[in-house]
């Protein structure tokens, strides 16, 4: 039998002007197990919580109520007054006769009884309450940052500079990401791999950071602190410990058709290659599909001609294990597919481009050496149209996305700029739904697109655009300001896509039991308050990944991603919530409901041998990882047994409080 | 907005299941229309007109018989509004209080020849005659 | 696999368009379907009732696709415009509980009918049920080195959320065809605006004005000639008097001459 | 004070609610009886709304009683049962709003779990107006009250649990 003490809290009149608090404190002596109660006007107040915690200890109580405010106010502070006082803290219970008593009701003769009855259930309670231990768990000190892009690779070097190890796995054959295809960056115009390429090459040299390019996470488990990870290593067919990446085997490479993605298939590349020139590592891989050896099993010329024999046909794919503290999602994005959108004739003519291609066309070691031309005819263009808003703020989930991409008015501002500097005679036009420029500088840099260099924006949108028989393209538009269709005959048409989340998040998500919003994108823990940090303890997010965003948005994220990060790994021990599932063993008969319902991957099974009634026999068991469990409870409903349970939230424990609550 | 105005816009909402409400104003319908130069209002324009409830100048635009019915702005509404809906909804409020159609029955053999396919003549009578 | 359907053949086909619908059953035959044409069936309207208030005029379309579903059969038309009237109607009443509580109320069938029956354009049937590759085997004329445009149209493909005909911006269904009876299909991007329908009647200047645009990028993508399945759209390219007129023809001509069919159903 | 029947406006209701319910307390009222209901908040969101709720002063029958529970999820349908058994007259089930769950999927399970239950319940006899699910968010005080003064109504109407409730378990 416990021993409880019941304290009953006047809150000065607040509980005290519609609750006869004396009455209470009465009524609770008659209670089982009740050996004190009392009354008093502040129990919060350091003399409140000094009664309590000499009662405590005058009357060795095993268990105290607290009939006051909201457990959601004050149960941290008198949880924390009983283990000053020696008394486990989770023996302490909260009647909430404030909020949903005193607050409610206007009159003593009702408040009354129902803060005796509200007392009474906390008794109940507390009477089946048992001592819980927070529990402790070890936190590896090391980083794990999926995705190479310059979230993933200011994440990284944040962290690592805090002296911490961080491990980057990146899909592709180099780091880098979106922002090495990009030319120039807004609003100042810095060329984007002036800015990149030192930061790539540093997290290249950082002592603290290894890099796992062309590589991808193949399965997550563990939990905060003590996750372990499995990544695949794509077999490149060349050594990377090797390889002095001279590049011969690309130039000697005599299958020269591969679509090069890197620049969005506007051309074409060799079998073994680099992404691009600035690629890191600077080791090439091998494109099998491409490749004539793994074709027919002939040439080998790079191997032949490579002089450090870094070449190796035979190569594996290989799979390394790994532990890590932290996770961090930085899988960036990509544009929408544009196929839908036929009526901009995107299927029909090369020189209808994605904003990322015209990028690429812009950009000195793109597929036209930076000369803007026509991809047909290679042409330079003399009339533009560019095409805002494709695919975003579109209800129709076949196509198009519901968000605003939030980057594309700042990048058809700069690159109508950067292509007015160097070919003044191009006629650029802009049809826009509207025009955002929040940011700092960003309404000044898209005002002198429009008044310094002429740029002719058009309040409107692009009905249909029609190749014609000269190798223009007719398209038709409206000026909604004019209230006139607008006709150009252009030389080249740009659309500016959507972006959305890279589709590989989904694979991810499931793997780190993330949740993710209807476009793909991670949901943050709190998007306010906790912004970078996932619901699943020790994820976090950094980048496009959770939301559309420019680099200085993204840079700052990683920066406070990292910090979290570093937050985490500096703490040798993680205490653990104590309020978490457990299973009766004897009970469970291994069926796995319980982990089917389990939001957080906490519940595994293990073969165990179990004495049922004098016989031992082997079974199947489930068995609750208290670091991953985060005490919902949902296991404990839908086992078919009763084997599963919650600590602090027992079925006993409820089933008393349905049992005493109606109690008059 | 009168309150015949105000019956009218709600029929209209009725006849056409469209939420004018979701309308951003991008122009996309206007210039999907092959029509446009034939409309006095324009399709991007009825979204806010009904919001409005300026539904007499509405009733007695040219738009709402000049519209093909092509669903070209149907199909390409990034907010599903659907404004050849809305033309639709209006122009049937007003045979509806006209009690009569458009183009008079009379007039129609003059502008037939052989070739003339009934769907073209069914099509007149039920987008134009109540 | 059974290939008997319900036929609804329309209006037109049965006056101003004979050809489309003699050309289609004769087709069906050599190719193995069976086209089986309603009994007593109604004109469909034209244009798909717009009011959603009003039931009346859809009920001629609840009655046909009724009468397929009674039979166990899917529906096939071949007109666009009784396509698109049949399809939106049958989705009505598999979607909008008041349309399908007061049609049936009006209708007083032996059984509720609430969306059951499957309408098809004769073109999905070749592409689905009877194969383009079955056409390609059977074809005896190909018609090599005839370089035709597709012309869609309005009816067809829109609103493709109800119609889920094909891509409504860059559809390809008739090129795919054109290709297996042996064609050079020619893709042109005004193959989906509008030819003025209707209008033609009241402001046939303005239809023209439409079509000209259409025939114009038709000739200068390359086309010799286009094929449609709407006999509306047939009428208005056909009463096209410009610069940049192309012969028009009803896909089902082209196929019968690519099988060898003649008027009479006899293989040539 | 005299209890007009006809009164049915929400602070009517209450008054009438808390009258009966005085007269219970004090054995005063033959016959008269007030509804007896539990209700299950979430502690994320629902629980934070009934806080809420009296914040603002809102005012809800004396007889609806509040327990705590971390989530939805955690509500077995065998404390509902013993709730009637015990002789509520109605049982409330408050979670987080579908997509706000604070461990993502409870009220989902929640939702399901309870429409069996409940026809269930209905085809044993307890209609199924003695049963509700509520999404009620920590912002949501003032639909805290009024759903509660609604469900109050709405039992009352039903009037007293004679099916489920176990004489014995009477206190």
């Amino acid at each position: 039998m416990q021993r409880i003490g019941v304290f009953v809290c006047h809150c000065g009149s607040n509980i005290a002007a519609t609750v006869d608090v004396a009455a209470v404190a009465e009524a609770a002596k008659n209670q089982p197990g009740v050996v004190f109660a009392t009354d008093y006007t502040y129990m919060c107040s350091e003399n409140g919580q000094n009664l309590i915690a000499d009662t405590i200890r005058e009357y060795g109580l095993t268990a105290v109520v607290v009939c006051s405010c909201s457990p959601r106010m004050h149960e941290a502070t008198f949880r924390k007054v009983a283990q000053k006082a020696g008394l486990n803290p989770y023996m302490v219970e909260i009647a909430n006769i404030r909020e949903q008593c005193s607050w409610v009701h206007k009159d003593k003769e009702i408040g009354t009884p129902k803060a005796i009855s509200l007392m009474k259930t906390a008794v109940a309670k507390v009477n089946l309450n048992v001592p819980l231990q927070e529990g402790e768990s070890a936190v590896t000190k090391r980083a794990l940052i999926i995705g190479g892009g310059i979230a993933g690779i200011q994440t990284a070097l944040d962290i690592a500079d805090a002296g911490y190890k961080v491990d980057i796995v990146e899909k592709s054959p180099s780091i880098g990401g979106r922002m090495s295809q990009l030319d120039k960056t807004f609003p100042t115009l810095d060329c984007s791999s002036c800015i990149l390429t030192p930061k790539m090459t540093e997290v290249a040299q950082h002592e603290n950071i290894t890099l796992y390019t062309y590589s991808e996470v193949e399965n997550v488990s563990g939990f905060v602190g003590d996750f372990t990870v499995e990544i695949r290593r794509k077999a490149r067919y060349v050594h990377e410990d090797i390889c002095t990446g001279c590049g011969l085997c690309m130039t000697k490479c005599p299958s020269k058709k591969a679509k090069n993605e890197f620049n969005r298939g506007l051309n074409t590349r060799t079998a073994i290659y680099t992404p691009f020139a600035q690629a890191i590592p600077n080791v090439p891989v091998i494109d099998t599909e491409a490749c004539i050896h793994f074709r027919t099993g002939k040439c080998g010329l790079c191997a032949k001609n490579c002089a450090v024999q870094a070449i190796d046909y035979e190569q594996k794919d290989e799979i390394i294990t790994q532990k890590y503290g932290a996770i961090v999602v930085a899988t960036g994005f990509d544009l929408i597919d544009l196929k839908p959108f036929g009526e901009y004739a995107y299927n029909l003519s090369p020189d209808v481009v994605s904003s990322l291609e015209l990028e690429r066309i812009l950009n000195a070691a793109g597929p036209t050496s930076g000369h803007l031309q026509r991809m047909s005819d290679h042409r330079q263009p003399k009339e533009m149209v560019f095409i805002q808003c494709v695919g975003s703020r579109c209800e129709d989930d076949r196509r198009g996305k519901p968000y605003c991409s939030k980057i594309c008015c700042m990048y058809t501002a700069k690159q109508a700029m950067l292509i007015k500097d160097h070919y003044p005679d191009v006629n650029i036009h802009v049809f826009y739904i509207d025009v955002r420029t929040p940011g700092k500088a960003f309404d000044e840099f898209y005002r002198r697109a429009v008044e310094d260099y002429g740029v002719d924006y058009i309040k409107g949108q692009v009905g249909k655009v029609t190749p014609q028989a000269d190798g223009t393209l007719l398209v038709h538009g409206v000026d909604l300001l004019d209230q006139k269709v607008v006709e150009i005959n252009a030389d080249m048409v740009v659309l500016a896509a959507a972006v959305e989340p890279n589709p590989d998040i989904r694979k991810l998500a499931t793997m780190l039991t993330l949740s993710i919003d209807n476009n793909n994108f991670l949901n943050e823990a709190h998007p306010k308050l906790r912004p970078v940090e996932a619901a699943t303890a020790g994820v976090f997010m950094s980048g496009v990944v959770q939301g559309p965003r420019d680099i200085p948005e993204t840079v700052a994220q990683a920066g406070a991603a990292a910090i979290k990060v570093v937050g985490l790994l500096a703490k040798d021990k993680l205490k653990t919530n104590p309020c978490v599932a457990y299973v009766d063993e004897l009970y469970c008969n291994g069926c796995s409901a319980c982990q089917n319902v389990c939001p957080y991957g906490a519940i595994s099974y293990t073969q165990k041998e179990i004495r049922d009634h004098g016989v031992r026999e082997m079974r199947r068991v489930a068995q609750v990882n208290p670091a991953l469990c985060k005490g919902c409870g949902a296991c404990s409903v839908a086992c078919p047994s009763g084997a599963m349970n919650l600590k602090g939230f027992s079925n006993r424990q409820i089933m008393a409080e349905v049992d005493t609550i109606l109690c008059q | 907005m009168t309150k015949e105005e105000a019956n009218i816009r709600e029929e209209v909402l009725l006849i056409s299941g469209c939420d004018v409400s979701r309308c951003m104003k991008c122009g996309k319908c206007s210039a999907s229309c092959p029509a446009y130069d034939e409309f006095d209002i324009k399709p991007h324009q009825f979204a806010s007109y009904i919001a409005r409830g300026d539904m007499n100048a509405l009733m007695q635009s040219k738009t709402i018989w000049n519209c093909l019915g092509c669903f070209a702005c149907v199909e390409r509404c990034p907010r599903d509004v659907r404004p050849g809906r809305l033309i639709d909804g209006v122009r049937q409020a007003a045979m509806r209080r006209r009690g009569g159609s458009h183009l008079q029955p009379e007039d129609i053999p003059s502008r037939i020849d052989p070739d003339t396919p009934q769907q073209l003549l069914m099509s007149v009578l039920r987008r134009e005659r109540k | 696999m059974d290939l008997t359907y319900s036929y609804f053949p329309g209006c037109t086909l049965k006056t101003k368009a004979r050809d489309l619908d003699v050309y289609t059953r004769k087709t069906a035959a050599a190719l193995g379907a069976d086209l089986v044409e309603i009994e007593n069936w109604q004109c469909c309207g034209g244009v798909y009732p717009l009011g959603s208030d009003e039931v009346g005029n859809k009920l001629s379309s609840v009655r046909a696709l009724n009468d397929a579903k009674e039979h166990g059969r899917d529906l096939v038309t071949v007109c666009s415009g009784c396509f698109h009237v049949l399809k939106r109607v049958n989705d009505d009443m598999k979607n909008v509980p008041d349309i399908r509580d007061r049609a049936n109320r009006y209708a007083q069938l032996a059984e509720p009918y609430q969306g059951e029956t499957r309408v098809l354009h004769y073109l999905e049937v070749l592409r689905d049920a009877v194969g383009f590759d079955t056409i390609r085997k059977k074809t005896l004329h190909p018609l090599t080195g005839h370089r035709i445009g597709a012309y869609y149209g309005c009816l067809l493909l829109r609103p493709s959320a109800i119609l889920e005909f094909d891509d409504p911006e860059d559809p390809s269904v008739i090129e795919e065809f054109l290709e297996a009876v042996g064609a050079t299909p020619v893709k042109y991007q005004m193959r989906n605006e509008c030819c003025g329908g209707y209008r033609s009647l009241e402001e046939p200047a303005f239809t023209n004005r439409l079509v000209g645009k259409i025939f114009a990028d038709a000739k200068a993508s390359g086309c010799q000639e286009l094929v449609t399945a709407c006999p509306l759209c047939f009428y208005n390219l056909q009463k096209y008097d410009g610069p940049d007129k192309l012969r028009v023809r009803y896909i089902s001509e082209v196929l019968a001459q690519a099988l060898g069919i003649d008027e009479r159903g006899e293989v040539r | 004070m005299s209890v007009n029947e006809n009164m049915t406006s929400p602070e009517a209701v209450l008054e009438r609610e808390n009258l009966a319910y005085l007269g219970d307390a004090k054995g005063e009222n033959e016959g008269e009886w007030t509804p007896k209901i539990v209700a299950f908040c979430c502690n994320w969101c629902s629980y934070a709304g009934a806080d809420l709720a009296g914040n603002n002063r809102a005012s809800y029958p004396a007889q609806i009683r509040i327990i705590r529970v971390p989530c939805s999820g955690r509500v077995n349908p065998l404390f509902i049962l013993r709730a009637f058994q015990k002789g509520a007259d109605g049982v409330i089930l408050c979670g987080c709003h579908p997509g706000d769950c604070h461990y993502m999927t409870g009220n989902y399970y929640t939702r399901r779990r309870m429409a069996l239950l409940f026809s269930m319940l209905d085809y044993l006899g307890i209609e199924k107006g003695r049963t509700r699910v509520e999404w009620v968010s920590a912002s949501e005080g003032a639909k805290f009250a009024s759903t509660m003064n609604e469900f109050a109504q709405k039992i009352r109407s039903l009037g007293r649990n004679v099916r489920l409730e176990d004489i014995r378990c009477r206190n």
